[in-house]
């Protein structure tokens, strides 16, 4: 029998992972977990606006559910109070969803991730001997929620030893939709502010983190000279980078992990069994109701487990270490 | 002694060709031709495309670029261009929403302030221009930027205000549907023929040529033929949706003004000719400063309306910093429709049309459900051909002189 | 020939004060001083021809006295009184309608709406300004088919019109609504030869009715000597010297303009 | 019987006042005023500014986006647009990318096809708005849309090519220092100085009137001097970035192009009357499918370096989809350097200058250190600011006539 | 006067070929029908008046030979033979120069740019078609002071200059290079009176070397039938009288312009 479709609707492309990771990867877990679904991923192009049509278009086409990763959480409302007007059940992957219904959240804890990259920025910070260490805040697209929550998290470690003096914020800014080359010329012109006077660089995911290592080449230093920390997505160039040593961590979170999460999560809803009861292990309150989340872990990638990424099958060494052969790691893995 | 001046009737009209029948009087709507080729195209891809519930919902889908793109045509009439509209937009709204949400201002008093701040935007960068002499593109350009970082301090830590239960998401939740559908298409179709019959009269009056048939009946026939098929498709799904409402009040009363009255007439002649409108004694920058208001006032309706389909507002109404996908859209949605942007050329239609256009080509692609990349492909071409193929016509049956 | 040094035209010497009366006007366009003391004046019901070689500043002249230019300097008197002309409705306020050389139509608008532009009947304010699209048209056909132009059409866009044709719309828009003067910037160019007599019947009649009549023109030797009462030659921005037309011949002018004998013509 | 025409050179040249001075020798490069006062401005807010090391800095930050506007000149001269500037630089860097990554072609080759892929792109649009006749903004929006796609499906899965060590990486590594950037100034000034030489040779050969100090040597001179300047600047930090060197060439071939050459007084003829330029035999479209082919190559090369500078490409090469920041600053940057949107007016320092404006901006906000919305507002303004004291001194000092 | 029905012109007497001739052009603009079977021709050396009243379709047919605008239908032979004249470089390449009633000129443009624009004298291959300035300031000046413009300023762009200055330049535009045929849609319209026969005196030069001349002009009484060698009437379109012009009035000219005496006129 024909389970009907299931749309998947992606926020933008420039946040890459969902076109080129996330979505085939569903695709796939969908396979097994409901082979007669039909999945139909559409992406937003990173507008709220066009995204409630695209909900409004499934609900035309007689969409069974709907995977909904927000391009903006607080303009997604209208989107979800359509499809609840049409009974449509709402599953949230990754992105949160302000104001409205869902069933159910399959999410990296974001706060999680901030949190993950403010505690290696202190410790990192912490081994600089100097006093105050210079850090130059490299933030993401202001006003999405996923930026309130790194920003969060990363304050809990920042906070304190920025009271204590041990840290002196030089720069911060946040980076216009996470724009690398935004993000390159901040941290040239932080440099120079600084006469090269920068210690850490702390951005909040690999295009940022890119930038400033970007910047840092740019200017004529060598890797480890400076402290570039903060990233997250684990992309393979920001590993080739934590390689050569340019950049020093990123939080990996297992894409392919959360995408079979989410067809699991799915397939019992269109089975008509709801949302399993088993996996779901906390509640995210968007404002509208507690939402019943799949809240996954997420892992703290340095150079000290590179291989962490190979073993969960992420990337292979071969791809992390295209060009970037002759580094320790590579010689050592290859 | 008398002037002679070749007479443009010729005695016996000769009967028309297709070509010419398509070079003449479909002339005047260009881009329907586009419009309908992409209607059956997708209708043929989709099943669902000519459902009342998708029309319904693609009519809905273009209010708002249709609504942006209808005042940016006053301001490219006159040959100007308002790249702030989208920033105002989502001030607009942002402010509407921080009255009704941390002051308990009644929508009934926030909208309409919201549309005049909207107005005031509009006329602020109209005086600029007009008084200093900057190109227009530079001030709304910088204009935008500003109101955007506006738009985030007027924001609350949350970045979001929340519109449900406010009264302000009825806009989009109101359908008119049954007899009030019909009464709205009544009243309509009696004022059109209001307008309709007093010019007739007036034309007879004055001693002017004026067939009855054939600039009474028929326009009105028609008017009505069209009016009913939208509202049995409307009525057939869920009535008509306010903001459809909106948009015909909205184009009713601007195609009006631009065709009949003074305001409407001026705006062309500024477009045209600046200084011979200047030598006419017409206050240029006046009507720039109208033009470029109405273009303001019109955005923060929109924008209103957006916020009332979202049920909030966030950084990203109005498109975000630099106006986004809304601003291009808006833009292109005139110049597609018709609008010059050299100034003194388009009509009313053509801010619809061409928004839905730009909808129909989201709406059918999201119907057929491609593939993202190849979405982006067929989108741009399609633009691109919907205009081609009205030129391509133009082309095969004979050049437009003027 | 008489050189008028003292002498003045027929209306000034029953007295009366000139309807427009512009003295010593200076104007630069950046580094190029294009009017260089330059002065004209008409009386009710004279015809004044300005004449001048090209680029001698005849068009600047009459933009200074239409208010389309601001001058540097110099005096701008109406009806004896001195005024501030600074744009053209200041011109078109004290009843000063103006031809310009290059007509100044809005190509996109058709005849009617070009006659009627910056003063089109309208309807009642609750209409918004409606215009009275059907009174126009007919006031229109009126003036039109007066100026021998009946046929012409009145619903196409001027831009696709003949230069004569287009010419002739200029005219008829000057003379639409009752001015107290009237300034024509080679108003008959473009005119074939029949409508150029009917322009300088029209204008015989307007001086008749009062109306003051600037005209520019380069037909000295038909238009200029005969259709008019006095003439204004210009040179290099300046007067170089002032006729009665009844008692000078073309040959005379002509070499006024390019300064034959300048020394016995110069005027005021 | 000689005609009469004022002669323009007065017998005595009268003393100018400061205002004449303003308005008629600075007149020429109209955004500087602007740019100085910004110039001042940051000066006065952040002593780092001025460091030789920033002021490389902020030239290198704008070569991208002035480069962009530099080609884009030459399609609003002719009064087109191309909105599909930005997606030409993405997908040709990305195109590039992949050759050099995934097929191991050498740079060397890779480079000049991406140029050359670019120019192709430009001119497919130019032939569709000539032939077809659809506007080019209409053209343009929907290719840059398309090619938007193919840049996705051209990118690999992980959605990015690094370019390190391929050595495209050193477009934007490489500086030219000591001796041998004096030598490329040396080189610079006798390029220059030899057509300004053979110029006047030719005039006092033609027996035209050539004052040597004022049309030889006090160019020549100027243009040294400003050139050892920018040239000592940048050796006291680490050279000239060869980026630098690109752009000086860029523009000293483009205003070659644009002043001397018959196809660039084309370009101006065609944008003021195309129709007096197709009656005097030039061919329009040919000039036109130039001018786009010229932005095309050009936004292509920007996308090299881009790439270079980036150390890879991705996603948000060539702005993103729709073109993002990078398409609204190459437009903003011509027009504040004054070329015109309505065709035929604007000179070969526009783009740089305006370039320049946007980067100091941003460059001077960041040494300010100014929060995020604070930033938009004072960007925006400060932009109109800039080309606004331009024209307040020009009201100021009288009116430019024509 | 007499009617030219099978008569010829001097030089077709003379059993020459014409230059140009084009033979009953139809040219609809949309719904308006402008020429009606026009007819033209001129031979080397003759001066042939094109005359009509306003929107006769003078300056259509006009645009037709100068391959502006494309005939409907009809024919057109260049020295006998037929040749397709589809856009103005197919007229120019046939060395047919054509000074347009809008002048057509480029407003940004310096008086040199404008007179030599499409045909500039350029440097060598490698220096990418570097406009040899200097030489081609020299010829303008020469040519303007032949046509006693001497001062006209060769740097400032046109859009600045007097409506004379400019048509001034649109005609020394049309003899810069030796052409066969020059076409002059009123070419002295905005011309002072001594400009005005300078370009009478110089078109007769050029017919004298052989030239063919095809000439708009509303200045009947005096320029069209003194200066020119035969006359084409045209009206609604069509031609409705030819005649030489040593041998008819200006009155007789009118009245054909206008339809007084048509059956007597109608020619070929
Ligand atoms: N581009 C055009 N589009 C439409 N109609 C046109 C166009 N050009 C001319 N016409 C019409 O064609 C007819 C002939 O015009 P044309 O310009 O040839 O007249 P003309 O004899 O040159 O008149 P004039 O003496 O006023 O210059 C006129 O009725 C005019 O309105
Ligand atoms: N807008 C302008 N900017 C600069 N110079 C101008 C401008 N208008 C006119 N000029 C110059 O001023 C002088 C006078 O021009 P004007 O148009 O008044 O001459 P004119 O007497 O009307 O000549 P014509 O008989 O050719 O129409 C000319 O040298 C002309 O080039
Ligand atoms: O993965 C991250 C995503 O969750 C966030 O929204 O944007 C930045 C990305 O790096
Ligand atoms: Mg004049
Ligand atoms: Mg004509």
């Amino acid at each position: 029998q024909d389970a009907g479709k299931v749309f998947f609707l992606l926020p933008n492309t420039t946040t890459i992972r969902f076109e080129s990771r996330d979505a085939p990867f569903f695709v796939e877990a969908m396979k097994t977990a409901a082979p007669n679904a039909q999945v139909v991923v559409q992406n937003a192009q990173g507008d709220p606006q066009q995204q409630q049509r695209q909900i409004e278009d499934a609900i035309s086409q007689g969409a069974k559910l709907i995977l909904l990763t927000s391009a903006d959480a607080n303009l997604i409302a209208g989107g979800l109070a359509a499809a609840q007007a049409a009974n449509i059940p709402v599953v949230l992957y990754d992105h949160d969803a302000v104001g409205g219904k869902a069933e159910a959240h399959i999410v990296f804890d974001s706060l999680a991730v901030g949190q993950a990259q403010g505690k290696r920025a202190a410790e990192m910070i912490n081994k600089i001997e100097k006093s105050p260490v210079k850090v130059a805040r490299i933030k993401g697209n202001q006003g999405e929620y996923g930026t309130g929550q790194y920003e969060k998290g990363q304050d809990e470690f920042l906070k304190p030893l920025i009271a204590s003096g041990k840290v002196q914020v030089v720069c911060e800014q946040y980076t216009q939709n996470w724009d690398p080359t935004v993000a390159q010329s901040f941290a040239e012109d932080c440099l120079t502010k600084n006469g090269g006077d920068v210690d850490v660089f702390l951005g909040m995911n690999d295009g940022t983190t890119g930038g400033s290592v970007a910047a840092l080449i740019s200017q004529g230093f060598k890797p480890g000279d400076k402290v570039v920390t903060g990233g997250q997505d684990a992309t393979v160039e920001a590993l080739r980078y934590v390689a050569q040593g340019w950049q020093d961590n990123s939080v990996l979170k297992d894409l392919k992990v959360e995408a079979t999460e989410a067809a699991k999560v799915v397939a019992s809803i269109l089975d008509g069994k709801g949302v399993p009861k088993e996996i779901v292990n906390g509640k995210v309150n968007n404002g509208f109701m507690d939402v019943p989340a799949v809240l996954l872990p997420v892992e703290n990638i340095t150079i000290d487990n590179l291989g962490e990424v190979v073993s969960k099958g992420v990337w292979t060494w071969k791809e992390i270490c295209q060009g970037v052969e002759d580094t320790e790691v590579c010689k050592a893995n290859m | 002694m008398a002037n002679i001046i070749i007479a443009e009737v010729p005695a016996k009209r000769p009967r028309r060709s297709f070509g010419e029948l398509l070079s003449n009087d479909l002339r005047a709507l260009p881009i329907v031709i586009g419009l309908v080729a992409l209607g059956f195209f997708f209708a043929s891809q989709s099943d669902v495309f000519l459902t009342s519930r998708n029309l319904s919902n693609l009519l809905i889908q273009s209010t708002v670029v249709g609504i942006m793109a209808l005042g940016l045509m006053f301001v490219l009439l006159v040959k100007e261009i308002d790249l702030s509209i989208a920033a105002i937009n989502g001030v607009t709204s942002v402010l509407m929403a921080k009255f009704i949400v941390e002051f308990g201002v009644s929508p009934w008093i926030a909208v309409p302030v919201a549309i005049l701040i909207g107005a005031a935007i509009g006329s602020c960068s109209a005086r600029w221009v007009t008084f200093v002499g900057v190109p227009s593109f530079v001030v709304t350009l910088g204009l935008g930027l500003a109101l955007n970082g506006l738009q985030l301090m007027l924001l609350p830590a949350t970045a979001r205000y929340g519109l449900q239960q406010t009264g302000i998401e009825m806009i989009a939740l109101t359908n008119i549907s049954g007899v009030w559908a019909w009464l709205a298409l009544v009243l309509g179709i009696l004022a059109y023929a209001g307008l309709v019959v007093s010019d007739v009269a007036r034309r007879q009056r004055a001693g002017l040529q004026a067939p009855f048939m054939q600039s009474v009946v028929m326009p009105i026939a028609a008017a009505a033929a069209f009016g009913a098929v939208v509202v049995a498709i409307l009525i057939s799904h869920q009535g008509i949706p306010l903001v459809v409402l909106i948009v015909a009040v909205l184009l009713g009363v601007g195609g009006y003004v631009l065709n009949s009255t003074r305001f409407g007439l001026y705006l062309y002649a500024v477009g045209n000719n600046e200084e011979a409108a200047r030598r006419a004694g017409i206050k240029v920058s006046t009507i720039k400063m109208a033009a470029f208001a109405i273009a303001g006032g019109i955005a923060a309706l929109a924008g209103i309306i957006g916020a009332s389909r979202t049920l909030g507002v966030g950084v990203f109404s109005g498109g975000g910093v630099g106006g986004g996908t809304l601003l291009l859209e808006s833009i292109a949605a005139a110049v597609i429709g018709g609008v010059s942007l050299f100034g003194g050329r388009g009509s009313i239609h053509a801010a619809l049309l061409g928004a839905l256009v730009i909808g129909t080509v989201g709406n059918g692609l999201n119907l057929m459900g491609v593939e993202n990349e190849v979405r982006l492909i067929v989108t741009g071409l399609m633009l691109v051909l919907a205009v081609s193929i009205d030129k391509l016509i133009e082309r095969a049956t004979g050049h437009q002189s003027f | 020939m008489t050189a008028l040094a003292a002498e003045q035209p027929s209306a000034a010497r029953s007295g009366a004060t000139p309807l427009v009366s512009l003295r010593n006007i200076q104007k630069h366009f950046g580094s190029l001083h294009a009017l260089r003391g330059a002065s004209v004046e008409v009386y009710p019901g004279e015809i004044v021809a300005l004449v001048g070689d090209n680029g001698a500043g005849k068009s600047t002249l009459v933009k200074v006295m239409a208010g389309v230019h601001a001058a540097d300097s110099g005096e701008y008197l109406f009806e004896g009184k001195s005024v501030q002309v600074k744009k053209p409705t200041d011109a078109t306020a004290l009843g000063i309608q103006t031809v310009y050389q290059d007509l100044s139509l809005c190509s996109n608008l058709d005849a009617v709406q070009n006659l009627f532009l910056g003063r089109e009947m309208t309807g009642s304010w609750w209409g918004g300004g409606r215009i009275r699209r059907a009174e126009c048209e007919v006031r229109a056909r009126e003036l039109l088919t007066r100026m021998r132009l009946g046929n012409l059409s009145l619903t196409r866009p001027v831009g696709a019109m003949s230069g004569g044709q287009r010419q002739n719309i200029a005219i008829a828009r000057s003379i639409l609504e009752t001015p107290k003067v009237v300034i024509l910037d080679e108003p008959t160019a473009a005119l074939s030869h029949s409508a150029a007599e009917g322009v300088a019947t029209l204008i015989r009649t307007l001086a008749d009715q009062g109306l003051g009549i600037v005209i520019v023109s380069h037909d000295i030797h038909h238009f200029v000597v005969n259709a008019t009462d006095r003439i204004e030659v210009m040179r290099l921005g300046t007067n170089v010297a002032s006729f009665k037309s009844k008692d000078v011949t073309g040959e005379q002018v002509v070499n006024a303009m390019v300064g034959g004998n300048e020394g016995v013509n110069l005027a005021g």
